[in-house]
């Protein structure tokens, strides 16, 4: 069912592009002091914003994961992100080879989900979710304050071999400019979007994936049938976590490794209201749809009220969207009964 | 309206007459359909609920029962037919313009308020006859909305300040609420937590509340679900009592036949959320569409 | 241990919180002048945070190891982290403002924010709080801010800095250019718009605003705006943390020249430059003190940390804030020097501070006999003028190395007054304040 | 052995539904509140009613207002900060257009246009639930936060964006507001404000209102087929909340920090208090005013715990370990004790009511 779901999203976000630009364009005509419309930057802002929607999706991925196999929400992925990022830098400051050091970083994410689910998790199973949420924010700081103790509060850069200067594609006579690519994120979405056929293929075609798609669906049955709930969580933590080193690379590499690195789980939220928080494909593609219309947004509508209108912009876009579909984009419909 | 002893009819409810027993039709469900997607909950429905009768409603599980129920006190809006209530057509409407038509209602698994106590679930009960202030009627057009949109303005801040009329209110009605603890014989819980009460005791308390609300209506869905004897010939007199003193109209789901058939006035049986049967329970019991729906004969 | 004493544990931990949220006064020597430290070595502008308060306590140190501090009263301090948060800063003020023998000495909050919350404080404990290069732009005016320092420059002094540098690169005149101002949207970063606004008109050039959510992850939206539609001849950047280093990486995706992107004095450390690599190379940035190790002072502290008494992370040393923080140190020695001239040798109170303060001046020959020539230009503070007409110079990154590319620059004083006094003069009336009198 | 109920009959449902039913707790808050009243202004240093005593009642109120909303009417709200800042900014335009008015009138208005905008962001939790809300929530803190920062008319056109609270009496000519009033002066008058307001929602939580919120928190459906309106009861757990969070904006930016930009009020505000009410107890009163004690005071403990035992750490290992201990300790709380200090205090009563027994 996701795929056709799937190909739909795709196939109507991607519809909507030209006719938000028609829009746009006639909104140019009638404010043109503050809105500067023309379609080759339009498409190179849409490509942009596509391109930072898979760096959301990224961070977007982890919240979905654990969210699905034991119904938290894991406020501290983004500590997440930054803790296995600098664990990274660690590693490379050892004098390890990149490769190496992100392999050892994944351990040591494998290592703090199954701290994380013996010395926080399994005392509390059972609690509700607002209590579980709150105890996240506890990792969060505490993830925060560890790294920061081990690996120093410094910008540190993360190089990973991927070139910074960017492509211009294309060049012609529609983009006189070319079409501007950044390497690091065009690999990013190439990441993002292998991170997603393997987590599908996980969940889909493995013995643990059945396990965890069981835990998702309830855990007392599953609990039932024989399938041990705490190793599921360890796995789907460490799963998490490692997508968490992946997108810390991805965002560390355009950004230094820093403290800052936690902050974009902020950005992610809004992808995960549009997509919904159980489902996969509803991340990446909630995170198309919020990367695009924020810089969108930013470009052309926020000269209108003097800027910065991001932050919010994200927000407003998936809590109007909400009003018509409370369960998100791909979430399942929810039947009430009494 | 709020002299609580003229809502509690003494000891001479006994002594009714057996003839005067049913009234006009308090609720008729005509031709009710209902579907979820392509789920077809309900087909064509008809039946309906006289004045002061039990009315039980049976099936094998799956049947629409507790659909039904939701459609009647407008949780569910079918898709077809139509629902008559006091001899009045009604509309699309929200569960709690039900409430507030005298509708109440019990719960397959036990819905009470969790974190309140057994009074405050009671008091909870009590909301819609709970009135710190009333507006006078004035007949002006205009006037009483904004008289009434005054009072529960003064209304609010006597709340705030729980004074005066509040403080009054609340014990008036804590009175009547007191009056359903004696009659249920929940004296000893009435400051418990709910959630801590075993699930016999939640029933009871659910029921406490649903009389609070003074219903016309009562629906109760399983109310004797996994209770020992005891306990069902506990709950089962309760039912026979409020419907006898207070004069409430019951329906009823219930598995239990034994139960069913003892204290029920008329049953209608629900198969595959169609209407099999409806009458007095003898004759029900006979009807050979029931058995064969119980028995589990194909179709 | 059961659940039941893990219960009693956490009830007498909670106890417990509250007995010890008593401060506890350290034991300090009796005779100290006491500075209390604002510092934010964690949390997101920790990366500038850590050479700021590392150049605050090698600098104290240095004074306390090479003369045993200033006129013979020992110099104490304490940080206090802020995480550059307000509310923490107001409470570790709060708390350190009556430590040691007579008190704070002067409070350098590092934050706009917190300077904001301080000044009405700072003003009622009679507490002089020195904001260098950053803060009120209009707390120059000490008839109004009494106990608000500004010096050496202020904010909208730094405006009028960069469009003076920017005008000579373009030979004399700015007529029809395209300005970008990249702002961190906050108190702190709102500080240079009406100047730039104010000279637009003068010189003839065209302003356009980008702010910048915080904290400042997301300018693709800006940049692309900026690369492709605006394409402005210079960009200005007020930027802070990770703000900066996003910008400058972004500026050079979109091919912006790097040397016409030219951030303010806190957009331009190392840290800014670091995660950029060579894209950084060519970006430019003020700097109201000099860049590098090579100044005596600098050197005489390196000479400090060979003989083992160093107090700070080495690697810091002759980094741009660390610098800035040499020199803030070093202003506030010389007022309160200046203040034991007429109090006495002995640790003075706020109070008596701020008339060193108000009496200050740095000239020249003084710097050049403290070791710091080159390290910062001469400063005058009066009753009037907080602002003590110091300046800023240009900065340019190479790779390695930031390079200072010009000398000082004074910036056009006579048009900033006005516009100070004016500014003082509506928060003296929204406050009910009345100015003092200096004459 | 004193803490006895034994002998006290209720003989009115009155007497039954107080506040305190028990004598010996009634006793002991009119002492408590006597002694916070008459001797606190006298004898605590000003460090602890600036630093500790002043945010801390301030912190109060805010976590009494978003416990109502989620404590009491089961909507997390992560939405605070931006409440506050509605608060911050309205009674500092209110303030300033009309210098004569009481400042207590400004506060209450200002709380009043806060409950307004409470309402306005409270429309989606008709449609949305749980988490989904929460998030649609961070769209309020986020659009609020940035509306006071964009717009220089809400800053009276200050060119940086700061707004800074002029001094204001509530009688006579004793100040309240802006640094220059007495810290004294402030505490009282906070104390005196944030305890009324918290009688006013321990009555509403003990009458019909508050019967309405608590049934819509633990089965709204079940609430709704009793005859709660669901709009009404979340609408007006929304409009109290965001009240009370209102006027805590307002006196945070009045009494607290004297001069506040929007910024001051960013997404970690929101946290905070979503973390007294939950470390305090979600749902009590009492848990409100706990919580935000103790998240007032434990990063000041912390700071100080290592210079009390003498060690020698430097500010930047305390500051991360503070950040540590700090999570640790959110997380063993909610492991130990889900319902928060409040519950433990609640446990701690019913044992002094048993002592010497342990039965």
């Amino acid at each position: 069912m996701n795929l056709k779901h799937l190909a739909i999203g795709v196939v109507c976000s991607l519809g909507s592009i030209p006719v938000v630009g028609l829009l746009l364009q006639q909104l140019a005509e009638a404010a043109p002091n503050d809105i500067f419309f023309g379609w080759d930057f339009y498409i190179e802002v849409v490509v942009t914003g596509l391109l930072q929607g898979v760096m959301y999706a990224l961070v977007a991925l982890g919240f979905v994961l654990i969210f699905k196999a034991s119904a938290i929400f894991n406020f501290a992925q983004g500590a997440m992100v930054l803790f296995a990022a600098l664990a990274m830098v660690g590693f490379i400051e050892m004098g390890l080879h990149w490769t190496l050091a992100f392999l050892l970083a994944a351990v040591v994410m494998i290592i703090v989900a199954i701290l994380i689910e013996r010395v926080v998790l399994r005392p509390m199973v059972n609690q509700e979710p607002i209590i579980l949420f709150m105890a996240t924010i506890g990792i969060f700081f505490v993830l925060d304050g560890l790294g920061q103790t081990i690996w120093g509060s410094n910008v540190k850069a993360l190089d990973i071999g991927i070139s910074q200067t960017p492509w211009f594609v294309l060049q012609g006579e529609f983009f006189p400019g070319g079409l501007r690519l950044i390497p690091t994120e065009v690999v990013a979405a190439v990441v993002g979007a292998l991170t997603v056929t393997l987590l599908a293929v996980l969940f889909q075609y493995t013995k643990v994936g059945r396990a965890l798609r069981a835990v998702a669906d309830d855990h007392q049955a599953a609990l039932s049938v024989g399938i041990p709930l705490k190793f599921i969580w360890a796995i789907v933590w460490s799963v998490a976590g490692i997508v968490g080193l992946v997108a810390g690379v991805m965002w560390g590499t355009s950004l230094g490794v820093q403290f800052s690195l936690s902050l974009i789980a902020l950005k992610a939220l809004p992808v995960l209201i549009l997509g919904g928080f159980t489902s996969i494909p509803g991340a990446i593609v909630g995170g198309l749809i919020v990367g695009v219309g924020e810089q969108v947004g930013e470009v052309f509508i926020g000269p209108l009220f003097g800027g910065a209108i991001q932050d919010w912009f994200a927000y407003m876009l998936a809590m109007i969207f909400l009003l018509f579909r409370p369960q998100g984009l791909f979430g399942e419909r929810i039947i009430e009964r009494v | 309206m709020n002299d609580i002893s003229s809502q509690i009819p003494a000891e001479a409810a006994g002594t009714r007459q057996p003839e005067r027993r049913f009234g006009e039709p308090l609720l008729t469900v005509e031709n009710i359909s209902l579907s979820f997607g392509g789920l077809q909950a309900l087909t064509d429905i008809s039946f309906d609920i006289l004045e002061q009768e039990i009315r039980a409603i049976i099936g094998p599980n799956g049947a629409g029962k507790t659909s039904m129920l939701n459609v009647i006190n407008g949780f569910y809006h079918p898709q077809k037919g139509t629902i008559t209530y006091k001899g009045n057509i009604r509309r699309t409407m929200r569960p709690h313009m039900a409430a507030a038509q005298g509708i109440a209602r019990t719960f397959q698994n036990v819905a009470l308020f969790k974190g309140m106590s057994t009074l405050d679930n009671i008091m909870t009960g009590r909301l819609l006859k709970m009135h710190n202030l009333r507006a006078p009627e004035t007949g002006v057009f205009g006037l009483d909305q904004v008289l009434r949109w005054g009072a529960g303005a003064l209304d609010f801040v006597t709340q705030c300040l729980y004074w005066g009329p509040n403080e009054k209110e609340e014990t008036r009605q804590r009175a009547y609420c007191e009056e359903i603890v004696d009659f249920l014989e929940i004296q000893a819980i009435r400051k418990t937590p709910v959630g801590r009460l075993p699930y016999g005791l939640q029933k009871r308390v659910e029921l406490a509340r649903a009389l609070a609300m003074e219903p016309e209506l009562l629906l109760l869905d399983e109310p004797m679900a996994g209770m020992n004897v005891e306990e069902k010939e506990d709950m089962s007199r309760f039912i026979l009592d409020v419907n006898e003193e207070f004069g409430t109209t019951v329906a009823l789901i219930e598995h239990d036949m034994g139960v069913v058939m003892d204290i029920s006035d008329r049953v209608v049986v629900l198969d595959y959320g169609r209407k099999l049967a409806d009458g007095r329970p003898d004759e029900v019991r006979s009807d050979r569409g029931v058995i064969d729906a119980y028995l589990g004969v194909a179709h | 241990m059961g659940l039941k004493s893990l219960r009693w544990a956490a009830a007498a931990l909670a106890l417990s919180v509250a007995a010890t949220a008593t401060p506890v006064v350290p034991a300090k020597a009796e005779g100290d002048q006491f500075i209390p430290l604002l510092v934010y070595r964690t949390g997101p502008y920790a990366p500038n945070g850590i050479p700021l308060a590392d150049g605050f306590i090698d600098y104290f140190n240095y004074v306390n190891w090479k003369e045993g501090g200033v006129g013979g009263v020992p110099l104490s301090w304490e940080e206090c982290e802020t995480q550059y948060n307000n509310d923490r800063g107001v409470e570790c003020y709060e708390r350190l403002k009556n430590r040691g023998a007579s008190g704070a000495t002067v409070i350098n909050p590092y934050s706009t924010g917190i300077t904001y919350a301080l000044i009405g404080r700072a003003t009622e404990d009679k507490i002089p709080v020195l904001s260098m290069g950053y803060g009120r732009a209009d707390a120059s005016d000490g008839t109004v801010f009494p106990y608000v320092y500004t010096a050496p420059i202020t904010y909208w002094a730094g405006a009028d800095v960069m469009v003076q540098y920017a005008r000579e690169q373009e030979g004399g005149s700015l007529k029809g250019k395209k300005i970008a101002l990249v702002y961190h949207d906050s108190a702190y970063g709102k500080e240079p718009i009406k100047t730039l606004e104010r000279l637009a008109e003068i010189e003839g050039y065209e302003l356009s605003l980008f702010p910048v959510a915080h904290p400042g992850l997301e300018q693709k939206a800006t940049w692309l705006r900026i690369g492709r539609q605006v394409r402005p001849d210079y960009v200005f950047m007020w930027g802070w943390g990770v703000m900066n280093a996003t910008a400058v990486k972004e500026a050079a995706s979109v091919g912006f020249p790097m040397d016409k992107f030219i951030g303010i004095w806190w957009s331009g450390a190392e840290a800014d430059v670091l995660p950029a690599k060579e894209a950084a190379k060519g970006y430019k940035s003020l700097n109201i003190t000099g860049v590098g190790k090579d100044f005596p002072i600098v050197q005489d502290i390196v000479k400090m940390h060979e003989e083992g008494e160093g107090l700070a992370d080495p690697a810091n040393i002759g980094s741009v804030l660390y610098n800035r923080a040499v020199v803030n140190g070093f202003i506030i020695t010389e007022a309160v020097r200046k203040a034991q001239e007429k109090f006495g040798q002995r640790p003075l109170k706020g109070e008596e501070v701020q008339w060193g303060f108000d009496n200050l001046a740095i000239t020249e020959q003084r710097i050049e006999e403290a070791g710091l020539k080159g390290l910062m230009g001469p400063i005058e503070i009066t009753c009037a003028n907080h602002e003590g007409a110091g300046s800023a110079l240009v900065q340019q990154w190479d790779g390695e190395n930031w390079v200072a590319i010009t000398g000082f620059i004074d910036p056009n004083r006579k048009a900033l007054w006005p516009e100070y006094k004016a500014s003082a003069a509506q928060y003296a009336k929204e406050k009910g304040i009345d100015p003092r009198n200096c004459d | 052995m004193f803490y006895r109920e034994a002998g006290q009959f209720k003989t009115s449902y009155a007497a039954d539904q107080a506040i305190y039913p028990i004598r010996q707790d009634k006793i002991g808050i009119l002492i408590l509140f006597g002694f916070s009243l008459l001797a606190i202004p006298f004898i605590a240093p000003i460090y602890w009613l600036n630093s500790i005593l002043i945010p801390f009642l301030i912190f109060s109120l805010a976590a009494l207002g978003l416990n109502i909303l989620t404590g009491y009417c089961g909507q997390l709200s992560l939405g605070t900060g931006g409440f506050m800042a509605c608060g911050a900014f309205f009674s500092y335009k209110l303030a300033t257009a009309m210098p004569d008015t009481n400042i207590l009138i400004v506060f209450l208005l200002a709380g009043l246009g806060t409950a307004l905008v409470g309402v306005l962001f409270g429309l989606p939790s008709l449609r949305i639930k749980g988490f989904y809300l929460a998030v649609a929530t961070l769209a309020a803190q986020f659009f609020l936060i940035w509306m006071f920062n964009k717009f220089s008319w809400w800053t009276n056109h200050s060119p940086s964006g700061v707004i800074s609270a002029p001094p204001r009496a509530v009688f006579g000519d004793i100040d309240v507001t802006s640094a220059s009033a007495s810290p004294e002066a402030k505490y009282v008058f906070l104390l005196l404000l944030v305890s009324f307001l918290a009688l006013i929602a321990k009555n509403m939580v003990r009458s019909r209102i508050g019967r309405s919120w608590m049934a819509i928190r633990d089965m709204d459906i079940a609430a709704e087929i009793i005859g709660i309106r669901p709009m009404l009861a979340k609408l007006s757990a929304f409009a109290v909340s965001s009240f009370f969070i209102g006027v805590s904006g307002a006196l945070w930016a009045f009494t607290y920090s004297g001069s506040v930009e929007a910024l001051a009020f960013e997404i970690n505000r929101s946290f905070e208090v979503l973390f007294m009410i939950i470390i305090g107890g979600l749902g009590a009163i009492m848990g409100s005013f706990l919580g935000a004690a103790f998240i007032v005071l434990l990063p000041i403990a912390l700071d100080t715990i290592p210079l009390l035992l003498g060690l020698p750490l430097s500010v930047e290992t305390v500051a991360h370990l503070r950040l540590i201990i700090f999570g640790a300790l959110i997380i063993f709380f909610l492991i130990v004790e889900p319902h928060g200090l409040a519950r433990l205090w609640q446990i701690g009563k019913e044992k002094l009511r048993l002592w010497p027994f342990p039965y």
